[in-house]
């Protein structure tokens, strides 16, 4: 579905990746993993054409995507979730995720089970939205911005969806919550990769995990294999 | 009490082409963050397009009454430039300091101060025979203009149709999210380009209107957009940067202002209004009704 | 002896209370970390404390004075310093100028305009001796903004060090960084500050650490404490742990 | 390991020291090169980088972008005017110290308004308050004959007195570019020198993290009030001795669009740069005398050359010229 060849992008004079690929399968959950500075975030926004890739090659259901702008990506069937969440805060909830609804491509939309709307869709995932929807999205607390955030990329009516930092900054008692979801979005056949740099969190709900260092694949797997490779097991918990 | 009648008119007058101005000055820095320092040149450029072209067009044969139509020229004509600018000019800067905007937005003016010059010449153009047609109204013991009213009305429902832009139209809801985070706005599937290029469009449109509406009532003369920059300045200081209501707000207090100055305090009376936008960011830094973003 | 003392603190925005009267203390010398959910009040409880907001009710007691209506440089100079959750650094700095600011700043020399500041060997060793401190000696040159995330939040705790504060706040020094540099930061972290008997109050996610790096925790949830005591305790207290860590706590 | 980086910053010191006395005495050297009219030039690309390093200390080091700096430079040309008119001065010493006093005053007044603001609220307020001076010194006819301005005639420096008779025109400009040099070449130094301070740092550090300088301690607002002071005084002393070389001021040198020139040089040369307005003001000079020479259109040339560098060279010529020269070394190391 998903494939990267070698790809090589620079954040101002840096260079961070060096030559990353990846396959992804329809229908799969892979989990990016690795420290801080690894090139998790840069390998998503390199997909997303947020940041644009010096040399290699992204395809995407066999379209090259690699030097598209990041809005006809987006429309292609691409929805990103960002570790910030990137809530538009001069905007009502409501607003937030309606942003989604008019630039999805309406041939995904159309081509949904019946009586499966895209909004009873989204909104099974994250049913507490409906109660804070009319609110300002400045005034949410942390969980519930990361839960507009994603619900929004689920309104581009995406079939792939990147999560940057799903857990991150969320009290033990909510990740439980959010895992549950990420497997409801799953059951829908859309595919997700994310960006994690907890492991265990990431061997919560991933299929598989490309584990990054310094901007390279360092391993490539099931989760539960990962620890066996002794420079993993070093990188991921020292 | 005629007097106060015909200053509140005039006032209200001035005040419709501030917010005209102002509001398009407000628009471009509220969705792209630069401070078009052209934006009085556009202005400017509004009036001596519409000035000429209606001078050429009477020039031709046609009738005055069909000649009051062809006032939007020239505010098209500055749609058209700014959607040139803001692609050719302004894009390939915004990664980089806002200075850069501004001075890139400051070579324009240069550019376009000299440039009507060289085009137009430097004799003042005025276009009054579309007021004729209007007539005027008899009030109290004076005759006051009907085409004064006209640009009234204008200023009024441009506020109206920009406001139901912003907050009851998809392009508005777009045009806020672009404005605060426009790399999020790409990843949710908005061109941001096109987004920018029409935010500019309008903006520029605006202040174009408001040369081509009060070129028939004023002349257009060289420097005309160098006070008019100024002012909107002071308007969008006094109503709050990026806000649309504050522009209007901004333009009425400011209108007010200069018209009771005019009338009371006429050798400084513009001192008077530079002093009031002092006071009131003194009072509230981000004007009357910006927020501190 | 007790340091810091917050009587019936309360805070609200609009109809939101984020600080629901909040009273405790924290002796001299302690090192406590502030737990909880999401939106429990954590940082607004520390921004309280740092004067970055202002309290709609309650006190703030510290070594006895009310220092309430203090400002935050009053309360700087007084020795409460505080970190950020997301490093907060003079950016086109370099990690030393970064440090060597606050030294400066500490020692009353900002308005100091006719002498170059990179001659005063004061400041400078002083400067060069806390990065050591925090493991990032062979970054003095490199500007702040270039450092990884982790060394960024090390830098960030390391600027309010250099204030020799009395009472240091820090807040999630840990987040946003990877499993496997957490342990060392804090570690450095928890060795500076209790060399220097530093008191220290820590929002903190991770129960690991919390567990491991503090002689007390504090409970927060819905801007109130629910909670409070020895790391042992709260460790054995089901109610406790389950608000924290839901019911699956066991699990994760 | 400190003491090592305190080696390199002296041997690198050093070198600066070694390169600016070269670079003053070849400037002290170019009057017995150049003609009168060259020399004029120059004079006059000194004291704008006189006034584009004030304007630097604000938006460079301190972050913050003013648009009224005209005030204080019209103020100090205005004030020497007033002093030589009105108290009937000729001595250029006491004409000086005139305009800095006016400057300085002015700039303390300025600063009460504007240290509480920042970014595009700091920039319009600066704006309405030099425009306040500008329409003042427009209407107030009859002190500051409005807009035909007011002459000044050549003041006598230090000991020289009369400047008349035949060659007086060479004679003054030769004497007057010396003067300017020295006071040049000490407020250069003066200015580096404050740039690299503590506080100079805390200016840095203001402009990179308001929030974060609050949380060290430091009183921001205080800071940038000095830092205003400082830069209009200096803005102020270029407008000072600026007013005896053009013998006229007019209303224009305080009007917005003369505030948007000191600007223009100071990007020109490079805002990241401590060198950068001193090479914009030079630059900016002579750029401005051939456009105003070779065309009426000459707002159109400035206005096409300011795009040109914009796109061409966006760190200014300053950090055109270090990036080249960093791309050589390290070329030539590599090979």
């Amino acid at each position: 579905m998903l494939a990267l060849d070698n790809i090589e992008t620079f954040r101002g004079p840096a260079k961070i990746l060096h030559g990353i690929s990846m396959k992804i399968e329809e229908g799969e959950v892979v989990a990016i993993v690795g420290r801080n500075g690894a090139g998790k975030i840069t390998t998503m926004e390199s997909i997303i054409g947020l940041l644009r890739v010096k040399s290699g090659q992204i395809s995407f259901r066999g379209e090259n995507i690699t030097r598209m702008s990041a809005h006809s990506i987006a429309r292609r069937g691409i929805g990103f979730s960002p570790g910030d969440c990137g809530l538009f805060s001069s905007l009502s909830v409501q607003e937030n995720l309606e942003i989604g609804r008019w630039h999805a491509d309406p041939k995904r939309i159309d081509k949904m089970a019946d009586g499966d709307t895209l909004e009873k869709r989204v909104y099974s995932v994250f049913p507490e939205i409906e109660g804070f929807k009319r609110r300002n999205s400045l005034k949410l607390s942390g969980g519930q911005r990361k839960m507009v955030a994603i619900s929004r990329a689920m309104y581009l009516c995406p079939s792939l969806l990147l999560i940057d930092e799903a857990f991150e900054g969320l009290a033990p008692v909510v990740i439980s919550r959010f895992r549950d979801a990420l497997k409801k979005i799953k059951e829908m056949g859309i595919t997700l990769l994310m960006a994690e740099s907890n492991f265990s969190n990431a061997s919560l709900v991933a299929d598989r995990v490309y584990v990054l260092d310094r901007g390279e694949v360092l391993y490539e797997g099931k989760p539960k294999d990962a620890m066996n490779d002794p420079r993993v097991k070093k990188i991921l918990q020292g | 009490m005629d007097i106060f009648i015909l200053q509140v008119l005039n006032a209200l007058f001035y005040a419709s082409i501030l917010y005209l101005i102002a509001s398009g000055f407000t628009l471009i820095f509220g969705v792209m963050g630069i401070a078009n320092m052209a934006h009085g040149s556009f202005y400017a450029v509004g009036a001596f397009v519409t000035a000429w072209s209606l001078g050429f067009l009477q020039s031709r044969g046609v009738e005055p009454w069909l000649l009051v139509f062809f006032l939007p020229l020239g505010a098209i004509a500055v749609a058209i430039l700014g959607m040139l600018i803001e692609p050719i000019l302004l894009r390939p800067f915004y990664q980089r300091a806002h200075e850069y905007q501004l001075l890139l937005t400051f070579g324009v003016l240069l550019i376009i101060e000299d440039g009507i010059q060289m085009i137009f010449g430097s004799d003042p153009l005025l276009v009054d025979m579309v007021i004729a047609p209007f007539g005027s109204l008899q009030i109290f013991s004076f005759r006051y203009p009907n085409y004064n009213f006209v640009v009234i009305g204008t200023g009024l429902v441009t506020a109206f149709l920009l406001w139901a832009l912003m907050y009851r139209s998809r392009f508005g809801v777009v045009l806020r999210a672009t404005s605060q985070d426009m790399r999020m706005a790409s990843a949710m599937g908005i061109n941001v380009g096109k987004v920018y290029v029409l935010a500019f469009g309008i903006g520029s449109f605006l202040a174009g209107l408001g040369g081509a509406i009060i070129v028939p009532t004023q002349t257009a003369v060289v420097g005309m957009g160098l006070e008019a920059l100024i002012i909107a300045f002071v308007v969008v200081a006094v109503g709050g940067i990026g806000s649309q209501l504050g522009a209007l707000i901004g333009a009425l207090l400011v209108a007010l202002v200069r018209t009771a100055g005019v009338h009371f305090v006429p050798e400084i009376e513009l001192a008077v209004l530079f002093l009031i936008a002092v006071g009131v960011l003194l009072w509230r830094p981000t004007g009357l009704l910006g927020n501190a973003p | 002896m007790t340091l810091l003392e917050t009587i019936n603190l309360k805070k609200s925005f609009g109809e939101n209370v984020v600080v629901n009267d909040v009273s405790f203390n924290v002796d001299d010398g302690e090192v406590v970390s502030l737990v909880g959910p999401n939106g429990a009040g954590k940082t607004s409880l520390v921004n309280l404390l740092s004067a970055y907001l202002t309290p709609d009710h309650g006190q703030i007691l510290f070594k006895g004075r009310d220092i309430t209506s203090l400002s935050v440089s009053e309360r700087i100079k007084i020795g409460i310093a505080r970190s950020f959750q997301i490093a907060n650094l003079f950016d086109e700095l370099s990690a030393l100028d970064n440090i060597s600011l606050s030294i400066s700043a500490r020692s009353g020399k900002t308005y100091t305009f006719l002498s170059l500041a990179d001659r005063d060997t004061g400041v400078q060793n002083e400067a060069g001796n806390i990065l050591s401190l925090f493991g990032l000696d062979d970054k003095s040159n490199i500007p702040a903004k270039e450092l990884a995330q982790g060394e960024r939040k090390l830098l960030d705790v390391a600027v309010a060090y250099a204030l020799k504060p009395s009472f240091l706040f820090l807040d999630e020094p840990t987040s946003g960084v990877s499993t496997r540099d957490k342990a060392k930061i804090m570690d450095t972290i928890s060795s500076a500050v209790r060399n220097e008997g530093v008191t220290a109050a820590i929002i903190e996610h991770d129960m690991d650490i919390v567990f491991k790096y503090s002689d007390r925790i504090v409970v927060i949830a819905d801007g109130r404490i629910i909670a409070d005591g020895p790391p042992e305790n709260i460790r054995d207290d089901k109610d406790v742990i389950s608000v924290i860590m839901g019911s699956q706590g066991n699990e994760v | 390991m400190i003491i090592k980086i305190g080696a390199i910053k002296n041997v690198a010191q050093s070198k600066l020291f070694v390169i600016s006395l070269l670079i003053a005495l070849v400037l002290g050297a170019l009057p017995f090169i150049l003609g009168t009219y060259q020399t004029l030039l120059l004079a006059y690309g000194l004291i704008f980088a006189i006034a584009g390093l004030g304007f630097n200390l604000l938006l460079g080091y301190t972050g913050l972008l003013s648009f009224g700096h005209a005030a204080f430079f019209g103020v100090g040309a205005y004030a020497v005017a007033f002093a030589a008119r009105d108290l009937g001065i000729k001595n250029m010493e006491l004409l000086l110290l005139t305009g800095i006093l006016s400057t300085f005053f002015l700039s303390v007044i300025f600063g009460i308004f504007c240290s509480g603001l920042t970014r595009i609220f700091f920039a319009i307020m600066c704006l309405a308050l030099s425009q306040v001076v500008w329409v003042l010194s427009n209407k107030l006819y009859s002190i500051t004959g409005g807009s035909d301005g007011m002459s000044v005639k050549w003041p006598s420096i230090l000991w020289f007195d009369e400047y008349s008779g035949s060659g007086a025109f060479h004679r003054f400009i030769f004497d007057y570019y010396y003067y300017v040099l020295v006071i040049f070449c000490i407020m250069v130094t003066l200015m580096w020198l404050l740039c690299h301070s503590p506080f100079g740092k805390v200016l840095q550090a203001i402009r990179d993290n308001e929030t974060r300088a609050q949380f060290v301690g430091i009183n921001i607002k205080k800071c940038r009030f000095i830092s205003f002071v400082i830069s209009g005084s200096l803005t102020g002393l270029a407008g000072t001795l600026w007013v005896p070389l053009t013998g006229h001021i007019t209303p224009e040198s305080l009007h917005w669009p003369f505030s948007g020139e000191i600007l223009f040089l100071t990007l020109l040369g490079g805002f990241q740069n401590f060198s950068g307005p001193i090479i914009g003001g030079i630059a900016f000079t002579y750029l401005k005398a051939y456009a105003v020479a070779s065309t009426p259109y000459w707002q159109f040339v400035l206005g096409v050359a300011l795009l040109l560098i914009v796109i061409a060279m966006p760190r200014g010529i300053v950090g055109l010229f270090s990036s080249l020269i960093a791309r050589f070394t390290s070329r030539s190391e590599r090979g």
